[in-house]
């Protein structure tokens, strides 16, 4: 782990403390007031604000060594032993929950245990129902935990110490431990930045912890005094309020940002979208025909992925790239040397000639047994910009004789048919971003996952086999894994990535300053990204 | 549902539209003719079907192809402007003038035929029948229909099928109650007891004896529901409820509106095919209009002329 | 002959349709005495109810009156304004309508309608009103516990009764009455004509009666006019009028009616059916179903002739045309 | 034209006879027990070549009776017998067919009894195609011709063409007979043919009536309230009152010497334009109670001469002269002196008429 | 009486059915309630969704039957569970309820205000002015998509004229209160959304009672008004509006459900965070228990007017009354 402390780098503490901040972001619903940082569905609202994790891993810096960059926040440090199976955590002393009470490693202990306790909670499935990866969590010391995994976890770390919040004992403790899930938790007490102060349907006012742990003498934290989070029903209200410059740290989808958010006050208003995940394109591996390389190889080349780009994603999500390395966020894991698979249609066609396929009258490519290139494409209604890109795709196929059929589907007959393999091409991307490609690259090829994110069904020992060693390898070791896996995209094709996923991100300097921006990436930028909002909040300060 | 069945939902059980005292349907199809609002109604959606009928000679641009600038303003090149996809607007509102009439077309007419099968068994066979199909008819038209019809949506796989079948089920209540009415009035009418008593079989009287005479309601009752399915399924479309990838004036609508059409001032985009919704269901109003007053006499207009006497 | 209590002169009703104008009625002139029984018969369509409502000045759109004039004690009621006639209305004469189930409001109690009706015309206590109220049923028949009574709750003579009653209330001087009986039966039918009979000898008023059924004012009327496709066919003393019917049309009706007591004789009726208002046949309306038609009958119009005490509208006796045979 | 002459009853030759027939209507809902009682106990017997005249104030159940030998309602009770067969009893198609063939009927509204969007001569072709199946398309249009010519339309060709709103109701209910023609019957059952018409064309239809027997041999249920009429074209009255058949006989001695108190009320209310009034005293006209209306006579209420038995035992017919019947407890039967002069009656007419 | 009594078994049977489509629609459609509820979860690494199907009660097999009997006690006691957001699903609804009741209320007694006034009087002077434009325009405007009219309404005064707020039901940040501020921000803010709604919906009551009144005009009984010598304002109301609107009054109840279908579209155009939005958000969640617990509360909503029309007509109509 790095000492640095949480406000060494960035730009300095102002040491003044005031202002306002707006967020704005689409929520699609009103706030029902719930705080329960375990309930995926409010804990955006509550994360990085109220409750903190144990370090902040910030997934779109990279160390030199290769390992991402870490921030000690309520531990000091962390170490790995027993070839990555134990984890032991050094807990920062000097913390003080928001109602008083001394924070310690009891709390740290007991958090985990409630993951234990009541399963709902641990949405990272660090349990497991108790057959691991973690098995044993336990004291050390006064103000060391201990994590006991029964595998080498390094890829871990990320869920253990970032993504879980930490919670208080003395208030959590008496609850009902099967049912810490469904609690409201509507007065949270945190250790975070910020006290909830008042919060209605509409709008979250939060307001500065006094006595928040990274506050010292002339360097207040965090400085700014006053922080609303409005409910917007819909993008439209959002961006509005947006353009009216009425708010300051935007998460939202504008259509034509330039002229409408941008060009009001050019000097003050900037944007930045860092792509995390590839939006990719699943053929169903198990179908004979997309199972036949020269036909993926044929479709990848077929489509225009900058065209895609720019008229489905409105330019805004940047194309990918057949290795699966989302760029430039992890440009340290790319190798250019593998991405070799250009644009071509006329290429496109030509492997398919010499794979044997002729093209009929209709213009479509059939095989010899006469099974035409003619798919259907799921895809998840409601995702407009999605869908927008699908017609792009389709009229790119179809010119070099592919054809597809766009099939929306509910979310919840999509996740069926996916999952299930009930399909033949699907349009979508996996869960969830992590510190580097491994996060993506995994779910999406591991055969174990075939059956949950492993859509396309591919399934190779040895490709396993270098998934099963990243855990405990080193940091070149891990290079090397993603490297190798880069290629088995690139040769096999088991999925084709077009575009990659960015996160919405606007900010106005005219009443604040220190935000994230592509040259100091000091954390994933939108509010909703946490606990990264928390190293936001803590960094941002008012300017005069 | 139609605007002129709530309506007469509210007033009275009579039915309004009394084709025996119309004659035959030639003399019908001349009274609908020199009707204005008819005449009116009957231009759109003759246009309409044109139209639908034969876009290409409208829309020359592929109404999909995403070629041209994105969110451009009218212009001679692109009369209602581009999508900000950059697809020509009119053209996709020629291409999707076809399966918007098909929806509506189709559900009418389905829920026409089931409403009037149940509608007319009701009344003619009456009895504990009469009695179950009334307490159906009177559930369904309870049950408020779009919040039904978006539940019923929500668990479909989106795309036209589920639509169609979507917007029968919740739309042929109100008619059937209608018809149910009608059937009544004329099973009190001796004709039909005449046909028994010449020893007609119940089938011959049902097909031949009694649909033929409620043609004018029928034809009515498909109007009505018209207008409404025009407006529920574009509804529908419009809360993403349909399928997107079918070009319609409702999945036109709801791209708009996520793509923040009017905020982005690219308001044609939005603006047309809601228009064109609204003039469709206007041109099935006028013409149900003009039944309502063929049908029912005393709600024709009036000629005033100025007192001559002495 | 003293001033008539109604003069009715050279009236004619249209109705303005898509198709056509319809005359509903034609130039059509008559007199009622005070204390007279005038009855009206015709066929079905021939325009009674019209004339009536005319009389009365009820129309409403289509109907127009397009000529003549209604001298109601010498007052035109054709120019009076609307809030004029108010004041004339009910008081002055009252109108009984063919069919009362409808003509009385279902949703108002049989007292709060004469209420209503008493209250347009003065300000009287609630009490005098009820009591009026009370009275008037009486004379009908009905007994006063009726008058909470909703018109449904009523039997379809009781309801005629009660209409008859809301006539009497300002004891007018004219009564109109349009088929007061037709949706009776014989023996019902039979009990009110006698009624109304008794009441208009008690109180002196005018009636005029229209019935689609000669035999109904055989007895009650004192004069009768029969009338055929908007006009006058013929008017006079009903005595004279059932002894020696002048016009063939009111002969054919006579004839039409078989008789229960007297001897069974041969019934002729009238040939075709009645005509089109719209296209009223050309000379004498009645000339393609008359039994005595003659050459000039389909294109000379006949007026009304007098004979002895009785108008009739039938060339058989113009005296030109009597000549000129 | 004369009097149509009256044909004297073939003793047994009984074409449709009923017996105890009875129907009951469920009023309101399917647990409701109310029973509206529209025909009770019917007793009917129509001879061939007969006009039965069946009269009686609205709602008497009149139509219900011709309904109920039209088989358009199954009976609650009772049998009816064509021929000797028990209509209940037809089941297969064909003998359905034979009865429908030979027992028409004609509704009382000639407006409705027309399907609107049918020329008229739809009726008569599926008569005859129903009902005459060795006709063919040819020979139909000449039969169809044929029976709109006795009824008195022509010319038929231009008749049987046009829409039924092109005719007047005399018109129309002349192709109701017409219909009723087709099937060559023997039996029409008339419900009110001209009640709905105009005085001045109801003289055609009942001439017309009398014509048919005359000449095609049909008997006629003739079914009216208007009891001159009847006597015009009937051999025999029955006389109806709430479900019940009251009085019955031949036409001239009911209406000369009427046994029930009802009969007697219904002809001295009759008006008629050529006799000098009578005044009458207003009669209550209560309607009678036909709901649930238990034992007794249901004209009770009304009766001048109603004794305490008429409320215990309803009164059955009973004769009171020759081939004339009635079903009343204080009418006494006419002496075995045939003159008429029947000095026992309580019910003469001048009592009734002053009773109240 | 007998005629409260059939309405109220209507109202009973009518309940249960909705309460019955409601459990059978789950059950029946394609993916089943397990997915669905979880589907909000996208955001969750699949290896936990195990432990919140268990949460959710999801592939719990159970009789059908009990959990028929389970869901009706439920409804009955008001347990709809909680929604995907794990608020209980009656607190969620409770929260939302005021502003749709508010918006629909106010906007449905202005259309009935104004249908019924324009009708009564379009008819009254029959081929007017009045009557030759208004009815029929109002009618084809009421054929509009509701949305089609929030749309424009929406460009034209808050887009382009930029006088009135886009969304939402208050300005972000006022604080709830009876101040006159914050009224008027409300009122502000419901104009639009109000507008469509009176816009689309006045028409058809216009229509209606236009055509009733006309009916009714023809009435002998308002003849007779006239032969009395009623003053006309008398016969217009007293005997032929009165008598127009109550053989309405069950048309206009069921109407409602058309208003509150509509309300949906409008919240939805305005993003105004009534239950209609919630209805919204519920699908396109596929949030079950909220879903399931909305569209019982607009079922029972439209139940309860149609119950309380025929209750109202029962006590105004002495025909009715008696039967
Ligand atoms: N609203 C109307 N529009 C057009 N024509 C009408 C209207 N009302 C009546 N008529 C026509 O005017 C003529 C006279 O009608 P009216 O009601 O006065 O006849 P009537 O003698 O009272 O008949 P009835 O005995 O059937 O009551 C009829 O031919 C009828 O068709
Ligand atoms: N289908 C039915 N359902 C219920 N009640 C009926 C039905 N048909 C007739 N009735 C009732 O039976 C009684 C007799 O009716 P019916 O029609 O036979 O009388 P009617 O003598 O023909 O009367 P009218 O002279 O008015 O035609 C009436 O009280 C009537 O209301
Ligand atoms: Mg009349
Ligand atoms: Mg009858």
């Amino acid at each position: 782990g790095s000492a640095s402390t949480a406000n060494s780098g960035g730009t300095g503490n102002t040491g003044k403390v005031g202002g306002k901040l707006l967020i704005d972001n689409e929520s699609g619903s009103t706030w029902t007031c719930q705080f329960n940082p375990f309930n995926p569905s409010v804990n955006i609202t509550s994360i990085g604000f109220v409750y903190e994790p144990l370090e902040f891993v910030n997934i779109l810096q990279t160390n030199a060594d290769g390992t991402p960059k870490l921030t000690p926040w309520l531990a000091t440090g962390s170490t790995w032993s027993n070839g990555f199976t134990t984890l032991t955590l050094t807990i920062r002393s000097g913390v003080k929950w928001s109602d008083g009470t001394p924070f310690s490693a009891n709390d740290v202990l007991y958090t985990f245990d409630a993951l234990k306790a009541d399963a709902a909670l641990d949405l990272n499935a660090l349990w497991a129902a108790d057959s691991g990866p973690l098995t044993n969590v336990a004291l050390q010391g006064t103000d060391q935990v201990v994590f006991t995994f029964n595998a080498p976890a390094q890829s871990y770390f990320y869920y253990v110490a970032d993504q879980t919040p930490i919670i208080p004992k003395h208030v959590w403790g008496s609850l009902d431990q099967s049912k810490l899930d469904t609690e409201a938790d509507a007065n949270p007490v945190g250790t975070g930045p910020y006290l909830m102060s008042n919060c209605s349907q509409d709008n979250i006012k939060y307001l500065r912890n006094p006595n928040y742990w990274q506050s010292k003498r002339g360097h207040p934290v965090p400085q700014v005094a006053e922080v609303d989070y409005p409910a917007f029903l819909s993008n439209t209200s959002a961006n509005l309020y947006l353009a009216q410059g009425q708010a300051q740290w935007g998460a939202q989808y504008i259509p034509n940002i330039q002229s409408y958010y941008i060009n009001k006050n050019p000097s003050t208003r900037h944007y930045w979208f860092p792509p995390t995940l590839n939006v990719s394109l699943f053929p169903n591996l198990t179908n004979p025909l997309l199972g036949n390389l020269s036909v993926r190889q044929a479709i990848a080349m077929a489509i225009d992925r900058s065209q895609v780009s720019q008229r489905g994603e409105s330019g805004y999500e940047p194309a990918a790239n057949q290795t699966g390395i989302v760029l430039p966020t992890y440009k340290a894991w790319y190798d250019k040397s593998l991405d070799t698979l250009n644009y071509s249609p006329s290429k496109a066609e030509q492997t398919l000639q010499a794979a044997g396929f002729t093209k009929g009258s209709n213009g479509i490519y059939a095989n010899a047994q006469g099974q035409q290139l003619s798919f259907t494409i799921k895809s998840i209604s409601g995702y407009t910009d999605w869908d927008a890109s699908l017609q792009v795709i389709t009229q790119e196929l179809k010119a070099v004789g592919i054809e597809v059929t766009v099939q929306d589907e509910n979310s919840t007959p999509y996740t069926n048919d996916t999952q299930g393999g009930n399909f033949q091409l699907a349009y979508g991307e996996m869960p969830v971003a992590g510190p580097g490609p491994y996060y993506e690259l995994r779910p999406m090829l591991f055969s174990g996952s075939i059956g949950s994110t492993n859509y396309e069904r591919y399934k190779s020992p040895a490709t396993d086999a270098l998934f099963n060693q990243y855990s405990g390898a080193t940091p070149a070791q891990q290079l090397q894994i993603i490297h190798q896996i880069s290629g088995v995209m690139a040769q096999d094709l088991p999925v084709i990535p077009v575009t990659e996923g960015v996160d919405w991100y606007q900010y106005d300097t005219t009443a604040f300053g220190g935000w994230p921006t592509p040259s100091d990436p000091y954390a994933q930028p939108p509010v909703w990204a946490t606990p990264d909002n928390g190293a936001v909040l803590t960094k941002l300060y008012p300017v005069s | 549902m139609s605007t002129a069945t709530i309506i007469s939902e509210a007033g009275p059980l009579e039915p309004v539209v009394s084709t025996q005292e119309q004659g035959s349907p030639a003399r019908f199809m001349q009274a609908v003719l020199r009707n204005r609002k008819a005449t009116a109604g009957a231009l759109i959606l003759l246009l309409m079907v044109f139209v639908a009928a034969f876009p290409g000679l409208i829309g020359r641009d592929d109404p999909q192809a995403a070629i041209y600038g994105q969110d451009l303003g009218p212009s001679w090149q692109h009369l209602l402007g581009t999508t900000q996809l950059g697809q020509d607007v009119f053209s996709q509102l020629i291409w999707g003038t076809r399966l918007t009439l098909i929806v509506t077309v189709v559900v009418s007419a389905i829920a026409t035929v089931i409403s009037m099968i149940i509608g007319v068994t009701a009344a003619y066979v009456g009895g504990l029948t009469d009695r179950s199909l009334s307490l159906l008819t009177d559930i369904f038209l309870i049950l408020p229909t779009l919040p039904l019809l978006i539940v019923l949506a929500s668990y479909l796989p989106p795309g036209t099928v589920t639509l169609i079948l979507v917007l029968t089920l919740t739309s042929w209540a109100f008619q059937a109650r209608q018809l149910r009415s009608q059937g009544l009035s004329l099973r009190a009418r001796d004709f039909l007891a005449a046909a028994r008593v010449r020893g007609e079989r119940t089938s011959y009287i049902i097909l031949f004896e009694i649909i033929p005479t409620m043609t004018s309601l029928i034809v009515a009752s498909f109007l009505g529901l018209s207008v409404f399915v025009v407006g529920f399924a574009a509804g529908l479309q419009f809360l993403g409820l349909g399928n997107s990838t079918e070009l319609t004036w409702g999945t036109m609508l709801y791209y708009a509106q996520q793509g923040g059409a009017l905020e982005a001032g690219n308001a044609w985009w939005a603006l047309a095919p809601g228009a064109a919704v609204a003039v469709l269901g206007a041109g099935f109003a006028l013409v149900n209009y003009a039944f309502d007053e063929i049908g029912n006499p005393a709600l024709r207009p009036v000629r005033k002329r100025a007192r001559t006497t002495a | 002959m003293p001033e008539p209590l109604l003069e009715v002169d050279n009236l004619s009703v249209s109705y303005l349709t898509d198709a056509a104008d319809i005359g509903a009625v034609d130039r059509v002139s008559l007199t009622v005495q005070a204390g007279e029984f005038l009855g009206i018969v015709g066929e079905s369509g021939c325009g009674k109810s019209t004339l009536l409502f005319a009389i009365a000045q009820l129309l409403t759109p289509p109907a127009e009156v397009t000529s003549g004039r209604v001298a109601f004690k010498g007052q035109d009621l054709v120019q009076l304004t609307d809030s004029e006639l108010r004041h004339v209305r009910w008081r002055d004469y009252s109108v009984v309508m063919q069919s009362a189930m409808n003509a009385l409001n279902p949703m108002k109690s049989i007292a709060a309608q004469f209420k209503d009706t008493m209250r347009a015309h003065e300000r009287t206590s609630a009490d005098a009103i009820r009591a009026r109220s009370a009275e008037v049923l009486h004379l009908v028949g009905i007994d006063a516990a009726h008058l909470d009574s909703y018109p449904h709750q009523l039997s379809g003579g009781m309801r005629q009764r009660a209409m008859i009653a809301m006539a009497l209330l300002f004891t007018p001087q004219l009564v109109i009455m349009d088929e007061p009986t037709s949706a009776l039966d014989v023996v019902a039918q039979r009990s009110l004509m006698t009624q109304i009979k008794q009441l208009q000898q008690q109180f002196g008023f005018a009636v005029i009666f229209v019935t689609h059924d000669m035999s109904l004012i055989a007895h009650y009327s004192d004069r009768v006019m029969v009338m055929y496709a908007g006009q006058v066919a013929e008017i006079g003393d009903t005595g004279s009028i059932f002894e020696r019917p002048l016009h063939p049309y009111s002969k054919g009706l006579l004839d039409a009616f078989p008789s229960v007591h007297g001897p069974r004789r041969a019934l002729t009726g009238i040939a075709g059916s009645p005509p089109d208002l719209g296209r009223p046949p050309s000379g004498c309306r009645f000339h393609p179903r008359c039994s005595e038609v003659m050459a000039q009958c389909p294109t000379i119009e006949p007026d009304l002739y007098m004979i002895d005490e009785t108008q009739v509208r039938c060339l058989l006796y113009s005296e030109q045309l009597r000549d000129a045979v | 034209m004369s009097p149509p002459p009256s044909a004297v009853a073939d003793p047994d030759g009984a074409l449709l006879q009923t017996t105890g027939l009875t129907r009951h209507f469920r009023l309101g809902g399917l647990l409701s027990r109310r029973m509206l009682h529209a025909v009770d106990d019917l007793d009917l017997t129509i001879h061939e070549r007969e006009i039965v005249a069946l009269v009686g104030e609205s709602g008497s159940g009149k139509t219900t009776v011709a309904r109920l030998l039209a088989m358009i309602y199954p009976p609650t009770r009772g049998g009816i017998f064509y021929r000797g067969r028990s209509v209940r009893k037809l089941r297969s198609r064909k003998d359905v067919l034979w009865y429908r063939g030979e027992v028409p009927m004609v509704f009382q509204d000639p407006y409705s009894a027309m399907n609107p969007v049918f020329r008229v001569s739809h009726g008569v072709m599926r008569n005859l195609k129903l009902h005459r199946p060795e006709l063919d398309r040819a020979q139909r249009r000449e039969e169809a011709e044929r029976v709109f010519d006795i009824v008195g339309l022509n010319p038929a060709g231009d008749m049987l063409r046009k829409f039924p709103y092109e005719m007047s109701g005399g018109q129309r209910q002349r192709v109701g007979f017409a219909q009723a023609l087709a099937v060559q019957p023997k039996l029409i059952l008339a419900d009110e043919p001209v009640s709905m018409l105009d005085v001045s064309i109801r003289a055609g239809i009942l001439n017309m009536m009398a014509g048919l027997r005359a000449e095609e041999g049909a008997s006629i249920l003739y079914i009216t309230h208007d009891i001159a009429s009847a006597r015009y074209v009937a051999d025999r009255i029955v006389v109806m009152y709430a479900g019940h058949a009251v009085e019955q006989g031949p036409t001239e001695v009911v209406l000369t010497r009427p046994k029930h108190p009802y009969t007697q009320l219904l002809l001295s209310a009759v008006p008629d334009p050529r006799e000098k009034a009578v005044p009458v005293s207003a009669d209550s006209g209560e309607p009678p109670r036909v709901i649930d209306p238990g034992e007794g006579c249901r004209f009770r209420q009304r009766c001048p001469y109603a004794i305490d038995t008429c409320a215990q035992i309803t009164p059955l017919l009973r004769p009171m002269g020759p081939a004339h019947d009635a079903a009343c407890h204080v009418a006494v039967a006419e002496s075995v002196d045939r003159d008429g002069n029947d000095v026992h009656s309580p019910a003469s007419t001048e009592r009734v008429i002053h009773q109240k | 009486m007998r005629y409260i009594t059939r309405r109220v078994g209507l109202f009973v049977i009518t309940l249960w059915a909705a309460l019955t489509v409601n459990f059978i629609i789950p059950r029946v459609m394609p993916g089943n309630e397990a997915t669905a509820v979880l589907a909000t979860f996208r955001d969750v690494n699949p290896a936990a969704l195990h432990a919140l199907q268990i949460e959710f009660g999801v592939n719990v097999h159970q009789n059908l039957f009990v959990t028929y009997l389970q869901y009706i006690a439920n409804c009955f006691t008001g347990q709809f569970g909680l929604t995907a957001q794990r608020v209980p699903v009656l607190t969620e609804i409770a929260g939302k309820i005021p502003w749709t009741l508010a918006l629909v209320g106010v906007t449905t007694i202005i259309a009935f205000a104004i249908g019924t006034l324009v009708g009564v009087l379009s008819a009254w002077r029959r081929g007017g002015r009045l009557d030759g434009i208004l009815p029929p325009m109002l009618f084809i405007v009421a054929t509009f998509p509701v949305f089609f009219v929030g749309l424009l309404l929406l460009f034209v005064f808050a887009v382009t004229l930029n006088w009135l707020p886009l969304s939402s039901n208050y300005s972000i940040g006022a604080t709830p209160s009876l101040s006159l501020s914050f009224v008027g921000d409300v009122f502000t803010h419901a104009l639009l959304p109000g507008l469509s709604l009176v816009i689309v919906t006045a028409g058809l009551w216009i229509y209606s009672m236009r055509n009733n009144m006309i009916t009714t005009l023809a009435e002998d009984y308002v003849k007779m008004g006239r032969a009395k010598g009623l003053p006309s304002w008398r016969i217009m109301t007293d005997y032929a509006a009165r008598n127009a609107i109550l053989p309405n009054l069950t048309g206009f109840a069921m109407q409602l459900g058309y208003v509150l279908g509509g309300s949906i579209l409008v919240e939805y155009t305005f993003s105004y965070p009534g239950l209609g939005y919630l209805f919204y958000t519920s699908t396109t969640d596929h949030d079950l228990p909220l879903m399931q617990a909305l569209f019982l509360v607009y079922t029972l909503a439209v139940l309860v007017c149609v119950l309380l029309a025929d209750f109202l007509t029962a006590g105004l109509d002495p025909r009715t009354r008696d039967a």
